[in-house]
Parts: structure tokens; C-alpha cells; sequence
């Protein structure tokens, strides 16, 4: 059982991942933001279900739809929220932008904008831990549609064969860009394709922090033990459209209104009501701070200047 | 003649291409109901119907291998690859399988099919969705690579690309597609291998392709109120390059540049160079200078200063009208 | 129950591709073939097994190892041998040699240097049937080791899902080049992978044609009548090594001999004279036209001149 | 010194490396007991053990983006591809992450690592097992491309190249494996990026890369007999190119040929011709030739008439002599 403190702790991450990625909407509908961006409202229980097991030491992989995880692992917003913008202090130098975000320091090996490819790296940094002996874990995030590239299965032929430290967590909600589940592929549950490789698969209710939190510390626990991958699937909903603005024509009537009626934080607060381990104050002080926080990082964003086109060829090389 | 958009350009000639042979058909991820990531498919799915209009799986080396197989059968795939920074991801499918097809089996199999795909800059979406790689393909015997850069041209071209016995790599742009042009409404086609004089001019050539044509054009009005009058070329295809178009300029105004968005070092512009060294260096005057992207990945933020644009073209004129 | 006809039949093909192969390896052992050849003895049943069931019509589709799918579906061996010659009446004119034999007539499609890469192609000419309604199949013949690539996972989600006409065909000798199965998989049974794509997945005595013959034909035959693909694991030996010339230092002592014990032909053999449905007379005769067609096909390539340097750039473009 | 084989040279290097720095590891399809598909990392396993020297399944792409995320975490895998017609199997791994992750990540992570390869024709290996695919990765900014032509150069370049804090496409030739030559038992290495003099000349120069090179010394050879003297530049790393040897060269010459083995359309020769062109027109006497194998697949039967020799190195150079 998560204890109270831990619980407390989710509840204030699944709240930053949804208030960061609202703000994110706002801001890029007036324009300040470059691209595209992709968001996980709804979400938000994989994120800080999965990465309230792991440790800063440990990395993440995430994809374009990677903000909640990388807030959930515990990235400096500043840097985090100026890479989005595309400024100078951005984590990446504002080289990349939304679907590139990364951070050493919290464990973000990166944000990738090519479906599945950030599954074969995952296991490099897994490979890396049992190479020198250490008890560091990967967990590689990746959508649903994500699971018909070829890198899902050799990545997971290679780990579970390699038995290496690595957690797959397959963010299943249902579409894949503007294509529902049902167009592209035939059967139900993601996770029975373990047992092609001989790996423990596992299906969870995503909207359920406390189940996502459950299954993900026994996959990492055992990652970390040296027994092994896990592939993860936890089902969720995808309450926005695939990019900021994606109008989503392609889904059905009132599809996106149920969808939106399963929220996660919702639930994690009414679980913490129940056993009483948090009260309305205390969301009400969570929000507050997070809210500022994000003033803070939009602030810091908004002031940073854009990169130095003198610096263009910086970093290509050594 | 309408006005129409470089995209909707696209799916006119898709759809006149559907009407006319019931062997076309589209496949891709996101291009049924949808219309596509950019709408070139739009309408199309309602039009012909599932069995010609294929949502797939994000399986790209599958859909490829999909398009090849039933091009030797005699079908002739479209397909849509999101972006052209995906084509790493069935690279073997395009390059040892689909090109190869035709000659290794010693013509007793061919791949009639086009593969669609979006290159280029200018949207800021950042180094795996802004790259332009056709030098790659222009390096692979066995594919065509056109590289339309108006809606006219766009249309006519894939016409042709789809009615082409052999594979098409056909380069599209994104930042273009919401240009607008005067579109035929009708059949027409454009002969693929055939380069087209975007501009006369006597003083200096400039050969271009895809949205770099539109900066070279630019960069020929600014030249032109400095009395300076520039032919610019617009390649329309890559491979096979047309070296009579552009040799034919050449003599005229013995000055070249060639500029295009990709990377400067090891893109197409170094064998247009090459070429003219080789078989025309009497008729320069000058150095040949190319214009391209600096040797880095496409910077998200840094994009417009990354991008070339009229200036760079300009001053490479000046280069080379200064020798 | 196959008929005393077919299971003639199947002999004459068992014994004409090992033939052809055995022959393959002498002359290829004379220094007459240019570049590498790999042969399938051993896997004989697989290849006769599976192509008694196709008509010519039907297409296939093989790889490095593919002289014997492209001999039991009915390839005339002269174009054949010639092409493996390199000579100017080779099936594909001398262009590509022993890796990629192909043959329009046959409806062989072509053998491929690119593991795993067979694949994909094959749901195109299946899906040709299926665009066009006609009743063909396609067949995919690959090794184990081609499983682990990502085109495998692709190639039957993609079939499973669109119900193309296809069968997979996966000839496990255990081996891929130099290492074993156990070292490039944690699963034991490939066909269990079926499951991934709600497709059914079935193994068999590769060395048995009967069993071969008889799975091979329920495959067909679903596929023929649009209920989609299938997965055929096929369990054979390699007698010997990946190459022709490889001295299979990796294996394990005495393991070539055990694996030569199990000879495909002779259990067909010893099947046809238990079951009175053919004598030795029969056996001899057979090996005797055999060789004979192999006289005449070796002479056809002998006497075939190299292609003309002239014609080095035709049939690069239409 | 001890004579050696060009593949042991490479054996040696590995072996060294993975002596001196226990970050260094190999992985890749049969390089554990068997020792590598042509012995380049034969008797590693045995020495090293199973964690250092690791037997891969056959899935490419997994390979290449498994060895990124150990370099990201400061490990050094040196990774084998049995030929290079299969690096498009993960073309995206290569040219979309490795070659990006430096740049994207703001320098806060990089791949310290290397891809070994061996390319080029010459063992009648057919279209999908003869390629010469250099040029592409000279078009992708984050890699080096080192194309080594000597048992010693091989080694010396292995060595910098696992040393190297940046991706290094080591693009070995499986023509050259047998050759011999001699090779320093102890440490060097030479520097990436830095082409080499195999013969010095005043009266053309001929830049040349991998076999390529000993054809090109085979047509000096012929030459000189008439009287010519040909400097023969080995380019050693193809990217990032040597403009400096190349145009001191070109000074003392004035003639300029580009010879290699790689299809010549959009090869990395036009790179060097149009450098030159644009850089030192001035000092060229004749046109810039290349020598390239024609635009066709790699046959099987014809691959001897196919690929370009020494005659062909010397036409061209009788085409700029005669200008
Ligand atoms: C290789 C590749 N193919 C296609 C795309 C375009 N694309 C971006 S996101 C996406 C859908 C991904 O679906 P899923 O994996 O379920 O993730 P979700 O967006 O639902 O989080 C597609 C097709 C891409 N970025 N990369
Ligand atoms: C993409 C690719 N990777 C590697 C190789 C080298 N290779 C050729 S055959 C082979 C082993 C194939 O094993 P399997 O699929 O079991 O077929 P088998 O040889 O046993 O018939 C390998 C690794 C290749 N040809 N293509
Ligand atoms: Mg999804
Ligand atoms: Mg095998």
C-alpha cells in the first residue's frame, strides 16, 4: 500500500502534469509557442504512477506526447518550459522544442519525435546498468499505435533475452494520431504480445494512479532486482486531440465528453477523501503551488532569449 | 483553371489518377478517414471506398514492402509517409527492395508505384520533422525523385510520377503546402526528368528545386533592380537530373548557383556542380557557389536563421559575379 | 490423406532439391559459381511440404536459403542453375545469382539477401488477390533468426489484420548463421508469436512432409478462402553450414551427425514402402531423371554465355 | 611491425582498446564464438568474456539504438554490421538518433560510438551485399565517416575512432580483409578527419577512399610510365573531409580527379569537384573528372565490368591532361 506522504506526492504530480500542460494549451493558442505539441491530458496517471517508483538516477524515454512524463520524473520546469518555447535557457538549449525535451539531471534521455525509435535506446541505458553492476533502472514510455513498429518487438525480443533492467510502459489510449485501435491491429490487449518474448505482460486501468502505481513498482522492483523487463499496458484516455488544435472530427459523438468523465486526478482525490489522507485545503495548496510554479517557469521562459544563431553549428561535433 | 493550393493540388491529381486506372490506389498511415496528416487524401476514402484507400498500422517497412508487392502484381500503390524523415524507417524497402526490383531480377518484375512524402523546413518542427534528403535518393539507381514546388507543377507531376513504370520518390514540401496557384482542372501531366525555366535571365543561372525555387526567385527580383538578370531553374526532378536544361543555361550565362534547402555538404548541389566541371568548366566564368543548410542538424528555434533564404542566394550571385 | 499421386510427387521434389543442392555444392566447390552459396539440405520436406499445395499461380517468396522453395515450386532448372551460373539465360539474365533467384513462371518472387525483408513484399501480392478477387496465395518462406526483425512483427500484424491471403512460413533449423536459437531468443516455439497478431500459430515436424504437407494445406486453403494468414513454424536441421564451405566449428560435437540421422527423405521413403505406395524401383528411377534434368540444366548453364558488359545499365529503369 | 592482414589489423585495434579502456564493448550479429561473419573480432569473446563481446539476434535497428543508450551512459560500443547494405535495416537509429543526439539534447548527451561496416564490391556478392553508401552519411551533420584503405590505416583510424567523443561510421572493405601489410604491434592512431599522401605528384592529383585507392596507385603506376606523375590522396575519413590536403594538392596540380567505387551520381566525388570548383576554380587547368561505377545496382555477374579500375582512373586522367 502507497503510504500517504507518497500518495500526497502523486496527487501533486498528476496535478502538475495536467495545470502544465493546460497552461501549455493556453499559451500555444496565443501563439507563443513555435511547432506543435502534443498533450496527455487525461493522462496523467501513468506518468506519476510509473515515475513515483523510480529514483533521479534512474532515465526515462518518452515520446511526442512526453510532457507529463518528464514533469512526473522531476525536470526543472524553467528549463523544461523554455525548451518549449524555444529559448536559450531551454534544457535543450532551445535546439528541439516539445517533442525533443530532455534532461540529464532528472533522468529524461529524451523526448523522440520518431514513433517507436525510443524503445531500442532504452536499452542501451539498461544495458549500461548491467554493465557496470549498478541497480539503475530504465523505463522506456510509448504509445499504443507505437506498438506495430518493428523496434517494439526487437527491442523486446533483446531484453527480455538480455533479461535487462528496463520497464516498457505501453500508454494505451486507444488512437494512434487520428486512427482508432481497432484500425491497426487486430487484437484487444497489448501487453498478451509479451509472451512472445518471453516476458511478463501486464494490463492496468491508467486512469487508476493507484493500480498504474502498484503494477509499475512490482515491474521496477523487479527490473531493478536484475529479473528482468516487464511490459506495462495501462488503458487510458486521450481527452484532447492528437496535437494542440486537432479539432478530433474523427471520433465519435460524445466519445471525448465519456472520456473526459474518467478522470484520474478526480479519482486519486476521491480515494484520498475516502481514507481521509488529504482534504480539499490541501489540493487547494497543491494547485496553488503548482500554479505558481508555472507562473515562475512561464516568466523564466518568457525571458529567456532566443538562442544565439551565432551558436548554429554548436554541438553538432565535440 | 482554378486557384488552388499546393496540397489540394495533390489531391485533385490523386483523385483524377483514381478515377482513370482502378489499379491506384493509396496507402498510408492516417489517410482514410482523416484525409492525411496534411489532407492530401482528403475526400478520397469517400470517393473509392476502403479497398483503395489503406489506413495502416505505423508499420512503415510493412507498408512499403505492402506497396512493392503488389506493384509487381500490377497494382499501382501511392503511398503517404507522414513525413520525409520517416523514409530511415523502411530505407531497406525503398533502397534494396523497391529499387532494386527491376534489375536484379532481370526486368522480369517491375514496381510501378509513388511514394509521397513531406520534406522541408519552415514550420519549426524541430530536426526529426524538417529535414530535406533527396540527395540520398538521387544517389540509389533505380528510383525517379521529383520534387514539385508550385501547385501546377505538383499536380502534373504526380500524374506522371503515378502513370511511371518504375518507382517515384515523390518529395513534397510542407511549407508549401498552403501555397497558392493556378491549377488546371483537367488531365494534364508533366514530364518527369525535364527541368523547367522558372525565370529567363542572361546574367547568371540559378538552379533550384522544391520551396527553394520561390527564395531563388526572390533573390532574382532583387538582382534584377540591381540590372542583374537571372535565369532561374527549377529542377522539378532530381534523379534523373536534366542536364540539357541546365547545360543549355549555363552556356548562355557561363555564372552558376545552385541552391537548395538541404544540407549544403553532400546534397544534389554538389553533382550539379560536378556535372558542369566536368563536362562544360570552358563556358564558366566563375566559381560554381552553392547555396544549402549549414553541415547541423534543423534547429527548432533556430530555424529561420538555419534555413537559407533570398540573401544567401544573392550573395551568391555576388560571388560569383565578383570573380 | 495425400494420395499415392502427390506423395509420388513429393518425393520427386524432396529428392530433386536435394539433388540440385548436392550438385550445387560440388560444382560450386570446383570454383564454377561466383560469390556464396547457401544450401538447405536437411530442410527438404519444408520447401516440398509447402509448395505441393500452390499452384503456379500462387507466388512465394524465399530467402538466402532459397534453392529449394524456388526448385519444389516448379522453377525450370535451367534458367536456374544458369542464373546461379551468373550467366545470360540465368532466370533474372546473370544479374543477382543464388540470393536472388526469381522467376515470373514459377511464381517465385524472389529469394532475398535482406533478412526478413521478404516479408513485407509478400502482403503485397497478397493483397493483389484480395484487391483484384482472385483466389491466389502468397507464401513466405524465412529462418528463424528472421523473426527477430522488426519486419516480422510489421509484416503479421499488417496480415492478420487486413486478413491477407498469405501463409508465413518459418523453416527453424535452430540456427541463424553461427549461433543458436537459444541466443537470439528466450521463447523455445516461434509460432507461439501468432498469438501477438490474432492470428493462429501452429508448429510441426519440419522433417515429416506428411505433417508438413498437411498443415501446409489447412493454411492454404484458409487463405485461399479469405480467412486469413497463418503462421507455419516448421521444426528441421541444417546438415550443413550456413555457407557452403563452412566448416561449422560452433557446433557442438557429434551434432551435425545426430541432425543427419533425421532425413526427411528417407522417412518419406520409409513411409511410401510401408504404405505400398511406391518401391525402391520407383526411388531409383526417380533419381535417375532427376539427375538427368540436373545434366541438362548444369550443360544449359555451362553453355550460356556471361551477360553482356554492354547491357550492364538495362532494366535499371523501364 | 608485423605484416598483417587488413581484418586482423582491425581484430588488433578492437582488442587494444577494449584492453585499455573497459568501457569499450562489441556487439552485433555473430561476433561472440564465431568471431564475426570475417573474423574481425575473432578471438575477442574468449578473452574479454560474454558482457563485453555480445551475440546479438538479428534485429538491427535494437543493435544500433541499444549501443546509443549504453554510449549516452558513457559506455563505448563498437557496433558490427556484417555488410553495410544492411545499415539501411537502421537507417533511423543512425541518421535520426545517433547522429542527432549531441545537437538535439543541447550537448547534454552524446554517442561515443562506432558503427564498423565493411562495404564495396569485388566478392561477386550481388546487389544487396556490394554497396558503397558513403556519401549518404557524409550528408548527415553528427557522424564521421572513416573509409580506411590499409591494414595500418585501419588500425590507427579503429583505434581514434573508439577514442572519439562523437558516432563514427567506420566504413571497412570486405575486398581489402585479406590484404596484407604492415601494422605496428603496439599503440597509435591517426588522426579522423586527416587525409593522407600515398603517393606525392605534381601533375594531377587523384583523390581517392578504401580499394578505390590501391586502383588508383595502379593507374599512378601506369602513368608515371608515360611520364605523368599523379599524387594519390587517400582520404581516409570522408566526413569531415580534408579540403586542406585536397586544395594543396590542387595548388601544386592544377588537375583534379575524384575516384571511387561508389555509384558516381550524387557520390561523395561531387562533393570534392564542387568544393573545388567553388573554392579554387582559379587554379584548375582542366575539368574536375570523377570516376564512379555506373548507375545500376551492383550486378553479379558483370560486377568486374562494373566496378571502375585503374583505367578507368587513368582515362580520366588523360580526359583532364588533354584539356
Ligand atoms: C516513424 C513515425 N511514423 C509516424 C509518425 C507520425 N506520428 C506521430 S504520433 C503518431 C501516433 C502515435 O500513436 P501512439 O503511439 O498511440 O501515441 P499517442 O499519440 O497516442 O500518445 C504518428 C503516427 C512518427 N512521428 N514517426
Ligand atoms: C538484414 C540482414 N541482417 C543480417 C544478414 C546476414 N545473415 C544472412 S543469413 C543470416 C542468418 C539467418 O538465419 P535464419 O533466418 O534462421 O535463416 P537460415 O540461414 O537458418 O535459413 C544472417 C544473420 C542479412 N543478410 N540481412
Ligand atoms: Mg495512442
Ligand atoms: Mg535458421
Amino acid at each position: 500500500m502507497a503510504s500517504k506522504a507518497l500518495l500526497q506526492e502523486i496527487y501533486y504530480s498528476m496535478l502538475k502534469v495536467r495545470r502544465v500542460e493546460e497552461r501549455l494549451l493556453d499559451v500555444f493558442a496565443e501563439g507563443a509557442i513555435p511547432g506543435f505539441i502534443h498533450v496527455s491530458i487525461g493522462q496523467e496517471a501513468v506518468a506519476s504512477g510509473v515515475c513515483a517508483c523510480l529514483t533521479p538516477r534512474d532515465t526515462i524515454f518518452t515520446t511526442h506526447r512526453g510532457h507529463g512524463h518528464t514533469v512526473a520524473k522531476g525536470i526543472d520546469l524553467k528549463p523544461f518550459m523554455a525548451e518549449i518555447y524555444g529559448r536559450a535557457d531551454g534544457s535543450c538549449g532551445g535546439r528541439s522544442g516539445s517533442m525533443h525535451v530532455a534532461s540529464k539531471e532528472a533522468g529524461v534521455a529524451g523526448a523522440n519525435g520518431i514513433v517507436g525509435a525510443g524503445m531500442p535506446i532504452s536499452l542501451g541505458t539498461a544495458f549500461a546498468s548491467m554493465f557496470r553492476g549498478d541497480d539503475d533502472v530504465t523505463v522506456c514510455f510509448f504509445g499504443d499505435g507505437a506498438t506495430n513498429e518493428g523496434t517494439f518487438h526487437e527491442s523486446l525480443n533483446l531484453a527480455a533475452l538480455w533479461n535487462l533492467p528496463v520497464v516498457f510502459v505501453c500508454e494505451n489510449n486507444g488512437w494512434a494520431q487520428f486512427t482508432a485501435q481497432s484500425t491497426y491491429m487486430k487484437i484487444k490487449q497489448i501487453s498478451d504480445r509479451a509472451a512472445s518474448y518471453g516476458m511478463p505482460g501486464i494490463t492496468v486501468d491508467g486512469t487508476d494512479v493507484l493500480a498504474v502505481h502498484k503494477e509499475a513498482d512490482r515491474a521496477v522492483k523487479r527490473a531493478r532486482a536484475g529479473k528482468g523487463p516487464t511490459l506495462l499496458e495501462c488503458n487510458t484516455q486521450r481527452w484532447f486531440g492528437h496535437y494542440a488544435g486537432d479539432p478530433q472530427k474523427y471520433r465519435a459523438e460524445g466519445e471525448v465528453e465519456k472520456a473526459r468523465e474518467i478522470d484520474p486526478i478526480a479519482r486519486l482525490e476521491t480515494h484520498l477523501l475516502a481514507k481521509k489522507q488529504a482534504n480539499q485545503a490541501f489540493f487547494d495548496a497543491t494547485d496553488e503551488r503548482i500554479r505558481a510554479e508555472i507562473d515562475a517557469a512561464i516568466a523564466f521562459a518568457e525571458g529567456s532569449p532566443k538562442a544565439d544563431p551565432s551558436d548554429i553549428l554548436m554541438d553538432v561535433y565535440a | 483553371m482554378t486557384e488552388s493550393r499546393y496540397i489540394k493540388a495533390i489531391a485533385q491529381a490523386l483523385d483524377e489518377e483514381m478515377a482513370r486506372d482502378e489499379t491506384v490506389y493509396i496507402i498510408g498511415e492516417d489517410v482514410g478517414a482523416s484525409g492525411g496528416a496534411f489532407g492530401g487524401t482528403r475526400g478520397l476514402l469517400d470517393k473509392y471506398g476502403p479497398l483503395r484507400v489503406r489506413d495502416t498500422p505505423i508499420s512503415e517497412a510493412a507498408i512499403m514492402g505492402l506497396a512493392l508487392g503488389s506493384a509487381v502484381k500490377g497494382l499501382r500503390p501511392v503511398v503517404e509517409i507522414m513525413f520525409a524523415d520517416f523514409l530511415p524507417m523502411c530505407m531497406d524497402q525503398i533502397v534494396n527492395q523497391i529499387a532494386k526490383t527491376r534489375y536484379m531480377f532481370g526486368g522480369q518484375f517491375h514496381a510501378p508505384m509513388v511514394i509521397r512524402s513531406p520534406g522541408g523546413g519552415g514550420l519549426n518542427a524541430g530536426p526529426q520533422h524538417s529535414q530535406s534528403l533527396e540527395a540520398w535518393f538521387a544517389h540509389v539507381p533505380g528510383l525517379k525523385v521529383v520534387v514539385p514546388s508550385t501547385p501546377y507543377d505538383a499536380k502534373g507531376l504526380l500524374k506522371s510520377a503515378i502513370r511511371d513504370d518504375d518507382p517515384v520518390l515523390f518529395l513534397e514540401n510542407k511549407a508549401l503546402y498552403a501555397m497558392k496557384g493556378d491549377v488546371p482542372d483537367g488531365d494534364y501531366v508533366l514530364p518527369i526528368g525535364k527541368a523547367d525555366i522558372k525565370r529567363p535571365g542572361n546574367d547568371v543561372t540559378i538552379v533550384s528545386l522544391s520551396r527553394m525555387v520561390h527564395q531563388a526567385l526572390a533573390a532574382a527580383k532583387i538582382l534584377a533592380e540591381r540590372g542583374i538578370e537571372a535565369e532561374v531553374i527549377d529542377l522539378r526532378t532530381v534523379s534523373p537530373l536534366d542536364k540539357e536544361t541546365i547545360f543549355a543555361s549555363v552556356e548562355k550565362t557561363s555564372r552558376l548557383v545552385v541552391a537548395h534547402e538541404a544540407v549544403k555538404t553532400a546534397g544534389i548541389g554538389a553533382e550539379i556542380s560536378a556535372l558542369v566541371s566536368e563536362e562544360m568548366i570552358d563556358c564558366l566564368d566563375g566559381p560554381v557557389v552553392r547555396v544549402g543548410a549549414p553541415f547541423a542538424p534543423v534547429p527548432f528555434s533556430l530555424e529561420s536563421d538555419y534555413l537559407p533564404g533570398p540573401a544567401d542566394v544573392v550573395a551568391a550571385v555576388e560571388k560569383v559575379l565578383a570573380y
